[in-house]
């Protein structure tokens, strides 16, 4: 409903000495839903807090449809938000938190009631729309603060973690219910998540951030597949991508030290042509593209690696294999079957045509 | 919030506090005047030969200012300290607590602030000067009786709004009651307890009819002093105002320091 | 014989005095400190309580926590009943003796002395000479009731000329003003300006009340105003020392206050003349407002201490120079025939007083009761702001005393 | 804290003996004088409930009840209401905001009879001369009848405390959570029904004890009333306290001052208290 | 370093009028690593609290070492706990809200230091040692917290989701870091959490509630593959398990709209031997079991279901199918490589040799 643009966004707090954002740039179209991610303290409740107008903006513009909004006041910018530590309103009933928002607006009674009554539902409060919110157990004050924000049309959503106290199944379930939300409501999102299934699930386009500043913006399967540089490759991905600090040499990558495989052509062409023959780079292996299965370590032989299996993990239908090779750990996520004892000596096959290749200096993608 | 209101609020301020600083100027004004100044035109500037400075220099011998602001001084300061220290306690202890008993006690204390002052002051002091307290420290004692009533009453209201996660937490530190109450909730009633501090030590510092009654005149404090000015046919207006003016002074200032502790809200972030 | 016991007693005494005219607080402590001087066993220690806080509740505190004064005062009959279990037994006192008569009526009890005076005090109206000499009137000839409307009258047509804003400034907000010294002239004649006589009757009859209504009014009608405004500050202080009203109706202990404003207007310009009562003109009403009493709990030597120090302040050499040039007390004894009073109005007070021309004050019979505070004032201040007549003021005060006496 | 603990009781026994020992037990004294014809000094008979009879015929007694709970009425809801719309005023962000508590909270410094000489001057002065500029003659001659001297003792007590009544406001006010604020913001409501809807009820702790001080206060004020009015004119403006005070002093009854004082206590606890009870309930911790 | 047992526990709030708690009972071994999971509001804190001693145990015994704890104080019972709101001293530095503990317990100063900092480091704090909570990100806040347990040498640690706030890669790191504090103080630990692979991952055994009652105690492998009803085989796995209401004729199971399979011996003797046969139960089959590949198609020929895609969702390695047979929805996780577009029919093959069955009214696993 909105078009959304941050341009050249800095912010520093009173009393820190750093920027917590710095030259933050996106621009958001109409109906996107975006994901914010990145580590602890690099800055995402900030920017969304700045969005919403909660913390004065430092330094840059937000637009919004073209205006300028720095100095809107928050409730003139029709933005809904759901707060990371809930901030629920303690003397009003659940049923008054999600219904406060819509009887400013004075909306009639039964229709705030209805839509009240339905977001319960959805959110499996309907048994404590009487309670007080100190009576409430942890994931289910997250769903009242989630709540609060459903019942209202507003122009942008904003969710700082609005799951992260929720189990499994009900994540699951809240997170098509948000889906369907911004289906059904046509508005822009802005969603903050540590958890990489969220990320990859929900956002039109994910932003990632490390210390104040914004690593890549694209969509899921860009920042897997193609990550502009190794903290975003690291970051994606769980567990993360493994990292080898390598030479590139007559066509193979090697450390001297277990890791000594080849290159497939069209890869091996790109990094020579960058100048990388002889030099050393970093080259990054996620644990799904290893593998134990004898298929692969026949179709993969120019690039097996000796390992030793150090700790390995049952997860369902995979194990993860905490192995070494010389003085370098990695992990291995191979199918169930393929059990391995710890302890054991295994060949892994590193399937090359997928790895990706990072500068040693800029650690930026190499492509 | 905007400039533009930023800038409205700041006079409807500044209006207000004409408004309530005008008796201000009176005393003030009216300190640096002849008594004939001060009648001849009470609202007017000193000025036509009516201004003076002598009123502070006999104010300040009159009232024998260094050590009745000593005894003052002493005396608002212990008196507060005990009312801080054993009030907020009482107040934990009601709080923390959410049984019946806890609420009559709570009930006990306010009512005890209802009692009139001058239906208890006889039967009062005939007890104490039994007990040979009649002095300073029975006097702190006294205001301990009075006083701790309000005082526990406002902390008892703001002590809600610390979370008791606060306490389980220390207390699965290893803290006990008197250290999770110290070093853990007491430093979080800071902004109450600059409060509490500030009410009473004014209601201490000006107090005059119970230390009337109870200090010995060697332990004289400036309000008692101060009503050697008023004879029952010759009020000295003027010493009395410069005396007031010697004797809020240290009083504000105070305030002005103690403020920078209420505005500093110190419980954010404790809530999640 | 007391005389003598303490010159030769050298047991060490320690007396302690509680009493209410803070404004002398300083004097009575030197006079202590001289005292302890020439009796180097004795050693007073004065306190003074007031301003803010009335006498008694102190008084009354102090005794029933065991911290009783060996001296304190007595406002009047009153306080004589209410302190009865603490009264000393003064009659054998030099002062005592040298009392002038009438001064000890209010202190009898039981045929017993139980006080001996302060001072005595007087009241009449105090008028600005230099005024009157402009306006050409005489203050001493104004002996009757017509002839001070008159001058009033002439005084109040040249108010322009004489820079004044009333000729008058009545305090209606002082309700002692008229309540106890004004009806002092018209209630007190009943009762010969005895106090006590008044304190023990059963009834009132109030005859005199046209006249007092009178003097009220004229008061009023020629006073600043609005005079339910006025207070004894705006009075004496604002008005009065200011050169702004001709005269008001106050008495000596003005003069201080008078003093501090305008030191040369003071000394030169003030004048004092009775108020005209008819059948008692050119008399002023001169009393006692505050006896020192002995605590009789105390023992014998703390109690005789105590009465040689009040004998050798009101009867020895130094003690009556003290008394009269740094208490500035107009005396209520004999002896002082030469003493020279040290202002203008206390002399007006001194000459009438030495010229036994003056009225009782009958009022400490009842400024004590709840009739004063709580039925003869109010109804006054009634009358004064127009929301009553007269005639019910007066039918409820007689009432109102009535009762009051008959439920004693 | 169990109220069987140890510690439950050793936090609040400095307390609990001040209190019954410098207020209950002197306060008990004087109920059971009351029964007496105590004169403050001592007693020489019971006299049963003659005291409480006499004192439902006092006219003055019934007078000044009905003008305290008249002014009690008049300054709670003044005093709460400025109270309240200083602190908030104060506790914006703009220029001078603290140097503006301190000028409001200042009035508190200033006791009795000063209190009392500098207003009457205003009334009688500023006010008379403001009456005479502006033509407003409702401004000249105050304190002369018993409605002038009540609104009077009003704006003087109303100039006097609501500073203190501020900066209680003011204390729990800094203790609301500002996400709290904020996420109302993010409601979209408006600064009026933020405060309707948040901020009052957050400080609705602050508002009980607010309202009790005011309240008991107001029943108990005696320093304004003898400073300003000393009851005049005509015992038109005289309250309880002064009342109390009078009949004990003045008339020399000390017990009949008893009866009154205990009679003038319960009417207060159970208004006070019933407030107080029935604020508490609604108050939530966090 | 202690064994705590806990004999039918009751708890109930003043003012609810149902148990939050309901008979729960539960040995814990000497240095065991216990997992509470379960849906928002089962009482996990509940019981935590009551452990910890900071709520009253309205029914039933707590022993620790044999002694029964019900009345001992928080204080003395040695337990170090991570709050799921923090609670951290907003007055006090972060270094300070991590030394407090120590300070009572009157550990000489350098020794405090000592831990803290190691602590602060292993939690990547220590650029924040000075800075009081307020002026910290959330998921800072949630380390401190953490951090706050760790120094202490604490009989029993009890952990209320202390990573719910933090992102993935930290929460791997973190996770390993608690392991290995396990390991290393040898104490007993329960630990609260939503997240599926911490509790497969860290718990010696995991207990699983709802609804204030014990569903299942056992091994994260027991859990996942011998689930005890069906809210347990529904609970543990992400997506969760498939369920179809059908009936058991001739060997096969069906429910008339689209599910008709074959059931393999074994299996089926069970349930003919329980007496099943005709009656009504559900079948439960989990997203990995069904499969989409050739292979498995014809393998498992005697189960196929023929199935509409309706939405696809890409993850990295695998593909989720949300699938429609007749009425009844399912999931199934295939291979990226195995991808279809929504709207597309596909033949799938359910794998019965690992699903499920439950009694219909009772919900309890058949076996
Ligand atoms: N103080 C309280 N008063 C009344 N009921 C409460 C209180 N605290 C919790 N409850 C109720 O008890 C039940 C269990 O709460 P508990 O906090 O143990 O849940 P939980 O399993 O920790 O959930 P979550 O994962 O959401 O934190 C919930 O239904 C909750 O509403
Ligand atoms: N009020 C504040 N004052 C000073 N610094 C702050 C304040 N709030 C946050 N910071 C700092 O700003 C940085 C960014 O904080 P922010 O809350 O935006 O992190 P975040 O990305 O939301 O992290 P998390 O995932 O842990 O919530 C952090 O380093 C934090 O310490
Ligand atoms: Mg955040
Ligand atoms: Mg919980």
């Amino acid at each position: 409903m909105a078009e959304i643009k941050l341009e050249h966004i800095y912010k520093r707090y009173p009393g820190n000495d750093a920027d917590s954002v710095t030259d933050f740039n996106l621009d958001i179209k109409d109906n996107e839903f975006i994901v914010f991610v990145g580590p602890s303290g690099c800055g995402k409740s900030t920017t969304l807090r700045m969005i919403a107008g909660l913390e004065d903006i430092t330094k840059g513009d937000l637009k919004m449809d073209g205006e300028v909004m720095n100095d809107v006041h928050p409730k003139d910018r029709n933005i809904a938000m759901v707060f990371q530590n809930y901030a629920l309103y303690p003397q009003m009933t659940v049923f008054d938190n999600m219904a406060f928002g819509l009887k400013i607006r004075k909306m009639p009674k039964d229709e705030i009631k209805k839509r009240v009554d339905n977001a319960a539902d959805i959110l499996g409060l309907t048994d404590y729309l009487q309670r007080k919110p100190g009576a409430l157990s942890g994931g289910q004050r997250q769903r009242v603060a989630l709540g609060r924000a459903i019942v209202r049309d507003a122009k942008l959503f904003l969710l700082d973690e609005p799951l992260s106290n929720l189990d499994a199944k009900l994540r699951v379930q809240m997170r098509t219910q948000i889906a369907q939300l911004h289906q059904r409501l046509k508005t822009n999102m802005i969603y903050v998540t540590h958890d990489q299934v969220e990320a990859m699930t929900m956002a039109d386009r994910i932003v990632i951030m490390n210390d104040g500043k914004v690593q890549q913006v694209g969509t899921p399967d860009d920042l897997y597949n193609k990550p502009a540089n190794k903290f975003v490759a690291g970051f994606m991905g769980s567990p993360s991508m493994n990292f080898f600090d390598a030479k590139l040499e007559n066509g193979r990558v090697s450390n001297g030290k277990g890791l000594d495989v080849a290159i497939p052509e069209g890869r091996l062409k790109v990094l020579r042509d960058k100048g990388y023959e002889g030099k050393k780079l970093t080259v990054g292996v996620r644990p799904e593209d290893i593998h134990t299965e004898q298929v692969a370590l026949e179709a993969m032989s120019d690039a097996l690696v000796d390992a030793k299996v150090e700790v390995s993990e049952f997860l369902g239908t995979d194990s993860m294999l905490y192995s070494r090779t010389g003085d370098t750990e990695f992990v291995a996520q191979v199918n169930a079957r393929d059990y391995h004892k710890p302890g054991e000596e295994v060949k892994m096959a590193f399937e090359m045509s997928k790895a990706h290749f990072f500068d040693d200096d800029t650690q930026v993608t190499i492509e | 919030m905007k400039k533009t209101s930023r800038f409205f609020l700041g006079i409807l301020g500044l209006l207000l506090g004409i408004i309530w600083l005008f008796p201000f100027y009176m005393i003030l004004t009216n300190s640096f005047k002849t008594p004939k100044g001060i009648f001849a035109s009470v609202l007017s500037l000193p000025g036509n030969g009516q201004a003076t400075t002598t009123n502070y220099n006999n104010s300040f011998k009159a009232l024998d200012f260094i050590s009745s602001l000593g005894h003052s001084l002493l005396i608002t300061v212990v008196s507060v300290l005990i009312l801080v220290l054993f009030s907020s306690m009482a107040a934990y202890a009601l709080q923390r607590n959410k049984s019946k008993l806890s609420g009559a006690l709570l009930m006990l204390f306010v009512s005890a602030m209802l009692i009139p002052f001058q239906t208890v002051m006889i039967p009062l002091t005939a007890n104490f000067g039994q007990a040979h307290m009649l002095n300073m420290w029975g006097l702190m004692f006294m205001y301990l009786g009075f006083d701790a009533s309000l005082s526990i009453f406002l902390y008892q209201g703001t002590m809600g709004s610390i979370p008791i996660a606060m306490d389980e937490s220390a207390e699965l530190e290893g803290a006990n009651r008197f250290q999770i109450f110290f070093k853990i909730v007491f430093p979080m009633l800071t902004p109450i307890t600059v409060t509490v501090g500030i009410l009473n030590i004014i209601a201490i510092w000006n107090d005059y009819l119970l230390p009337s009654l109870v200090l010995p005149q060697n332990q004289y404090t400036i309000p008692l002093q101060m009503f050697f000015f008023f004879g029952q046919y010759t009020k000295q207006w003027h010493l009395a105002l410069a005396g007031l003016t010697l004797s809020i002074i240290p009083v504000i200032i105070f305030y002005i320091f103690a403020q920078r502790y209420i505005i500093k809200g110190v419980t954010d972030g404790a809530v999640k | 014989g007391n005389s003598n016991s303490s010159s030769s007693s050298n047991k060490k005494v320690k007396i302690t005095i509680l009493q209410g005219k803070v404004e002398s607080n300083k004097q009575f402590k030197q006079i202590a400190a001289r005292y302890h001087k020439l009796h180097p066993n004795v050693t007073i220690t004065v306190s003074s309580i007031g301003g803010g806080t009335d006498y008694d509740p102190v008084l009354k505190t102090r005794i029933s926590s065991g911290n009783a004064p060996t001296i304190f005062s007595l406002a009047g009959p009153a306080d004589v009943k209410q302190f009865a279990s603490q009264e000393a037994d003064l009659s054998n006192t030099k002062a005592a003796k040298a009392a002038q008569p009438g001064t000890l009526d209010a202190v009898k009890s039981n045929g017993k002395t139980v006080g001996l005076p302060f001072n005595v005090e007087g009241y009449g109206l105090v008028y600005n000479k230099k005024i009157f000499k402009k306006a050409g009137v005489d203050a001493t000839k104004l002996t009757t009731m017509a002839k001070l409307t008159a001058a009033v009258k002439k005084i109040d047509s040249q108010k322009s000329k004489l820079g004044i804003k009333g000729v008058f400034c009545l305090p209606g907000k002082e309700t002692w003003i008229l309540s106890d010294h004004l009806a002092n002239l018209y209630v007190g004649q009943e009762f010969g300006g005895n106090a006590l006589k008044m304190y023990n009757s059963k009834s009132m009859k109030f005859t005199a009340n046209k006249e007092m209504k009178a003097m009220i009014d004229l008061q009023k009608n020629y006073s600043v105003g609005p005079v339910m405004q006025q207070d004894y500050s705006s009075q004496v202080n604002q008005n009065f020392s200011q050169g702004k009203v001709a005269m008001i109706q106050q008495g000596d202990w003005i003069y201080s206050t008078v003093e501090q404003i305008d030191k040369k207007f003071a000394k030169n310009d003030m004048g004092m003349i009775p108020i005209p009562v008819k059948g008692y003109e050119n008399k002023l009403p001169v009393g006692t407002s505050l006896y020192w009493g002995v605590n009789k709990n105390k023992s014998t030597a703390e109690q005789t201490a105590a009465k040689n120090f009040l004998d050798w302040l009101y009867t020895s050499k130094e003690g009556k120079k003290l008394v009269v040039n740094k208490l500035h007390f107009v005396p209520a004894y004999k002896g002082y025939d030469d003493a020279k009073m040290p202002d203008a109005l206390t002399q007006v007070v001194f000459k009438y007083s030495q010229a036994h021309k003056t009225i009782g004050w009958a009022f400490p019979a009842y400024t004590g009761t709840s009739w004063d505070p709580n039925t003869f004032q109010p109804n006054l201040q009634k009358y004064l702001s127009g929301k009553q007549s007269w005639n019910t003021t007066v039918k409820n005060s007689i009432k109102g005393w009535n009762e009051q006496q008959a439920s004693k | 804290m169990k109220n069987r603990s140890l510690s439950f009781w050793l936090f609040l026994t400095p307390t609990l003996v001040a209190l019954a020992l410098v207020v209950f037990i002197p306060a008990i004294m004087g109920v059971f004088y009351s029964f007496t014809n105590w004169d403050g000094l001592g007693y020489t008979e019971m006299l049963g409930f003659k005291n409480y009879i006499t004192l439902f015929h006092n006219s003055g007694f019934i007078a000044a009840l009905w003008f305290t709970i008249k002014f009690v009425i008049v300054t709670v809801i003044l005093l709460n209401v400025i109270g309240l719309a200083l602190a908030l005023l104060v506790t914006q962000k703009f220029k001078g905001n603290n140097l503006l508590r301190t000028v409001f909270f200042m009035p508190n410094l200033i006791g009795g009879l000063i209190l009392g000489f500098i207003w009457q001057f205003i009334f009688t002065q500023a006010f008379d001369a403001l009456g005479k500029a502006f033509h407003m003659a409702w401004l000249t001659g105050w304190l002369t009848d018993a409605k002038t001297g009540f609104w009077g003792l009003v704006i003087v007590t109303v100039w006097q405390m609501s500073g203190y009544i501020m900066i209680i406001y003011i204390a729990y006010l800094q203790n609301i959570p500002s996400e709290v604020i904020e996420a109302a913001e993010m409601d979209g409501a408006s600064p009026w029904q933020r405060f309707v809807h948040i901020t009052f009820p957050m400080i609705a702790p602050a508002f009980t004890v607010c309202m009790f001080l005011t309240l008991s206060n107001g029943f108990k004020i005696y320093d304004q009333n003898l400073s300003l009015t000393n009851g005049g004119p005509y015992k038109s403006t005289e309250m309880l306290a002064m009342n109390i005070v009078n009949t004990a002093y003045s008339e020399n009854n000390f017990a009949l001052a008893e009866a009154k004082a205990l009679i003038f206590f319960l009417i207060v606890a159970a208004i006070s208290l019933l407030q107080v009870y029935y604020n508490r309930k609604r108050e939530v911790d966090l």
